[in-house]
């Protein structure tokens, strides 16, 4: 019984990003409205965001930036050796800058082209737009 | 990295996330959404990731939302479901 | 400077996009002269490197200075040093092609144009060079969103199949990323040698799996495979034909290098088939691919939507052939990629003729287009016939080899749907020939300048006659390549 | 299709939720991707590059080419927006309402692009348009100089604290984005006109690429920064560390630049005439 609990309390995080996953997942398939299925994009990515940067947290562990380490020049050793153990791993965090602008990227794009459809169909609603193309 | 203030916010992350995608009012999702992001950017603080949750908090919750903002004044508010 | 082709080749389009689209706002004329000197120095490169992988074996080239692991690396070897002189001279010819068309649609935004169109071939290139996991799934993004602003500016349709491309595209990248990510908690490394490194003691764990499953489906999404190709057929047929003569030929291809690379290098051929018994079922997948796309091709009433659900059979092709599992089907599916990006941009090319001149790609308005435009009519057979594989052009030889490989390996189904698919060709291409050729031209069907309809531009005509013969010295070519380079590129798990 | 998309949803999440078992607890030092590239990286960046914030260091430095091309991203999100919704409209004598501010008279004239409003005598009116509130107006000039230098300090600063090319060019594009929501775009434009914010971009992401090639032509490999120490009065760490401001500044002109073209041209929808 204890490793059951013992695992829920190790893991409970990773379900919940999987939740935000699925939940942004649901909203770019079955929503009707196209800038909702756009936040939906975007809350799935945040959620996997989330989940790398999640890989790199450290009980314990202190910001990912020295401090009181004054570099004197190039050859700056520090005054005591730094422990990778007391700092948060900080690789995560480099992919992750780089997810979030890929993220707004691809919402203003999104958001261009549905600017573009309301321009051409008047509506934002992909029934009633499919409905237009046939009558055309 | 208390844990209990993680789920906190995990809860309300994930309370902003559904009320976003439910909401029948796009003004009304931009702004969850912007609540949703800062949010984000919060756990990301209490994670440790001090650069990308400033990132997410002028990124995320910041442009982001004026874009969806500025797209709902060009298009329409109205959504069906 | 020789040691430095692996970064010339991408810095020079990518320095060249940002000149390219400062000169957009000061002097739009020069923008085509600095797209075209850029693509000529990266196909020197590229040619120079795959000559230098010939001789000496694996290139690497450390960006920034640092190790592998910790920074990241480029590998050269015999795969990717064939595919990056494919993709360099599929794009350079049809930037030559397709200027007179875009210089028509887009005259005051042809700086944005030139912009995207480098911005787009530099992601191609990044995506088929780098060694690194998590630097492929930036470059995908480059490539997707480069390719959602080429398409969007199509006919009236195209915004809303870009963005149907882009909810595709993106769960896609999503669903790679998360792949990357799984693999990375449990192994700690990016850089894909190094993965293959740490991976095997945990072949069994359940993470493992997962991710080569979520990277699998992802890769797929991208590259339209059957169950999940719903935005490829209109992406590509409402985009401007510039456009859809670049991305056609080079999207696709490029995801099945990744999904190859993703295969037998990260994962290995013994984990893929060895431990994984998925192959058969995958080979299914394929079957269904190309038998449902040569289906779907017959229903379409016109030309570009018809040639994508070709692509959408084609796919099924090199997914078929790369899980066969055995030596001549991945010989096939790597020449396959060759030969597809050179069949489909002579077939999108001579489309995109027809659309400059008849202003319509429909069966309706087709007729008679042999007695005007001859040149362009004899260049598409051309590509029909290496589509449908008849012997002295290079399709033939690629599907010979895929068939050979479905026989070795008792997948006998993908070899009947290999056969069928190539008779539904023949009919395909025959009844358009059947309507360009024997029917009548009529004048109504073009307004009243129906008399001055002529030959395309000689800018347009020229590259697509060069690419047309270029698909028979490929033919020829195909034992030298085989022996001189794919056989190289074959990893040792593979009987 | 709500129910297709729940089974899929609910299989995927299976499946992601199923490979959970076999990763390490959450937050546990022990856990593979925490003590194999990371310890390098949090040992070695004070010897190799005097920079303090390590997520500088490895964004910059040993994985700069992966920021690269996210500039590159976020430099063609700027373009392929422009590309899509820009509209150039000639000229013409279009008609427009006018709004004489002294006695606050509003006409209707034809031709009203062509007037010039820098007299602040008449005000263009948008079917937008909000009567310009004092309190608002006055407010955000006064405090837009301040977010301008924050943003500066932000850039700069990357080193020491959290912050850098990134976060800094977002604040400064939301600066100028802050003057266009309060006044109206055109008052921003005429501080950074289109073509500025298209320049701005491709020379911010110029001056990165361009970095990295100067590099490559001093001897070392593709963005080494330490070849840099062969023109600066530098030894090779801290030129890597300068080299990493170079290119922070690169990348934060980048994308202020990206940030108001997008913008401007989403709410205005390419037209340029009224914004949000």
């Amino acid at each position: 019984m204890p490793d059951i609990i013992q695992t829920i309390i190790g893991k409970y995080n990773y379900w919940i990003y999987i939740t935000l996953m699925m939940i942004g997942f649901y909203a770019i398939i079955a929503k009707n409205n196209l800038v909702k299925k756009i936040i939906g994009v975007n809350i799935f990515q945040t959620a996997i965001i989330l989940f790398y940067v999640s890989i790199g947290a450290k009980w314990g562990g202190t910001i990912p930036i020295l401090q009181n380490v004054h570099g004197e020049g190039g050859a700056g050793a520090a005054t005591h050796a730094i422990k990778a153990v007391d700092y948060i791993n900080p690789l995560p965090h480099v992919l992750m800058l780089t997810a979030i602008v890929v993220s707004v990227a691809t919402l203003g794009v999104a958001l261009s082209l549905a600017i573009l459809i309301y321009r051409r169909y008047k509506t934002l609603e992909e029934d009633e737009i499919l409905a237009r193309i046939r009558e055309k | 990295m208390t844990w209990e203030l993680d789920l906190i916010i995990l809860a309300f992350v994930v309370i902003a996330a559904l009320g976003a995608i439910t909401i029948r009012d796009l003004l009304g999702a931009a702004i969850l959404f912007g609540a949703y992001s800062f949010m984000m950017c919060l756990l990301w603080a209490i994670m440790g990731a001090v650069d990308v949750a400033f990132t997410e908090a002028s990124v995320g919750a910041g442009v982001s939302t004026v874009f969806f903002v500025a797209a709902v004044f060009r298009t329409t508010r109205r959504t069906k479901d | 400077m020789t040691q430095h082709y692996p970064a010339l080749l991408l810095v020079t389009p990518l320095l060249a996009a940002f000149v390219i689209s400062a000169a957009g706002w000061i002097k739009r004329k020069w923008c085509f002269p600095i797209a075209v000197v850029a693509l000529t120095v990266s196909a020197w490169c590229s040619v120079a490197l795959l000559l230098r992988v010939m001789k000496e074996g694996v290139i690497h080239y450390y960006l920034g200075g640092w190790a592998p692991p910790w920074g990241i690396a480029y590998y050269v070897d015999y795969l990717n040093g064939l595919v990056l002189p494919v993709i360099c001279i599929v794009a350079l010819v049809n930037l030559i092609a397709s200027k007179r068309s875009v210089e028509d649609q887009f005259d005051e935004k042809i700086g944005a144009f030139y912009t995207l169109y480098v911005l787009m071939f530099t992601g191609l290139l990044g995506i088929v060079i780098t060694g690194d996991a998590f630097n492929l799934y930036v470059l995908l993004e480059i490539a997707a969103l480069t390719g959602y602003g080429l398409i969007a500016m199509g006919e009236e349709r195209a915004p809303l199949a870009t963005l149907n491309y882009l909810y595709m595209g993106t769960i896609g990248a999503c669903f790679y990323l998360l792949g990357v990510g799984y693999l990375y908690i449990v192994t700690g490394s990016l850089n894909m040698v190094d993965i293959a490194r740490i991976l095997p003691p945990l072949y069994d764990s359940r993470a493992v799996l997962t991710a080569f499953v979520i990277c699998m489906v992802g890769v797929w999404i991208k590259m339209g495979l059957f169950p999940l190709h719903a935005w490829l057929p209109n992406a590509y047929t409402y985009a401007p034909s510039a456009s859809s003569s670049l991305i056609a030929p080079l999207m696709t291809k490029v995801m099945i290098y990744v999904m190859i690379r993703l295969m037998f290098t990260v994962f290995t051929p013994y984990y893929v088939f060895g431990i994984l018994d998925v192959s058969d079922s995958v080979v299914w997948i394929s079957v269904i691919a190309i038998v449902m796309g040569a289906v779907l091709a017959l229903q379409q009433n016109n030309l570009k939507k018809m040639l994508t659900y070709i692509i959408i059979a084609e796919v099924g092709y090199m997914v078929g052939g790369a899980w066969l599992g055995n030596r001549d089907g991945l010989t096939g599916a790597i020449l396959h990629i060759m030969n597809d990006a050179v069949m489909t941009l002579c077939v999108f090319l001579a489309v995109g003729n027809l659309v400059y001149k008849l202003k319509s790609y429909a069966f309706a308005d087709l007729s008679g287009a042999f007695g005007k435009m001859p040149f362009t009519m004899w260049a598409f057979v051309a590509g029909g016939l290496s589509i449908i594989g008849i012997p002295p052009s290079c399709g033939f030889f690629s599907k010979w080899y895929l068939i050979s490989g479905a026989i070795k390996s008792g997948h006998y189904e993908f070899m009947v749907a290999l056969l069928f698919s190539s008779l539904v060709n023949v009919i395909l291409f025959f009844r358009i020939i059947e309507i360009t050729y024997f029917e009548p031209f009529e004048d109504h069907a073009h307004g009243h300048h129906g008399k001055n309809i002529d030959e395309a531009p000689l800018s347009a005509l020229i590259p697509l006659l060069i690419v047309a013969a270029g698909l028979f010295v490929l033919g020829f070519f195909t034992s030298d390549f085989v022996r001189l380079i794919i056989q190289f590129a074959i990893p040792k798990g593979i009987v | 299709m709500k129910i297709i998309g729940l089974i899929i949803v609910g299989l995927t999440g299976l499946l992601l939720i199923y490979a959970t078992g076999d990763f390490p607890d959450w937050g546990d030092p022990a856990s593979p991707a925490n003590n194999y590239l990371s310890t390098r990286y949090i040992e070695k960046t004070m010897e190799d590059t005097s920079v303090p914030n390590i997520v500088t260091a490895v964004l910059a430095d040993y994985r700069g080419f992966d920021t690269m091309f996210e500039t590159t991203v976020i430099f063609s999100a700027g373009v392929v927006c422009f590309f899509l919704l820009r509209v150039f409209e000639k000229k013409t004598d279009e008609e427009g309402l006018l709004r004489h501010n002294a006695t606050g008279i509003t006409l209707r004239i034809k031709g009203v692009e062509k007037i010039s409003y820098s007299t602040g005598e008449f005000d263009r009116i948008d079917n937008l348009w909000t009567p310009q509130d004092l309190i608002i107006t006055t407010a955000c000039r006064l405090l837009i100089p301040f977010i301008q230098l924050f943003a500066l300090y932000v850039i700069a600063h990357g080193h020491y604290s959290p912050g850098g090319g990134f976060q800094g060019g977002v604040i400064l594009g939301s600066s100028i984005i802050l003057l266009a929501i309060s006044h109206d775009l055109r008052t921003s434009l005429t501080r950074i006109s289109e073509k500025g914010a298209g320049l701005l971009c491709a020379v911010g992401v110029f001056i990165y690429a361009g970095t990295g090639a100067l590099c490559l032509l001093l001897g070392g490999n593709f963005l080494d920064y330490g070849a840099l120490s062969k023109i600066l009065p530098l030894d090779p760490v801290s030129a890597r560390s300068f080299g990493i401001l170079i290119v922070e500044v690169g990348v934060g002109i980048a994308v202020m630049g990206s940030m108001i073209w997008i913008y401007s041209n989403v709410s205005s929808a390419g037209r340029y005439r009224e914004g949000l």
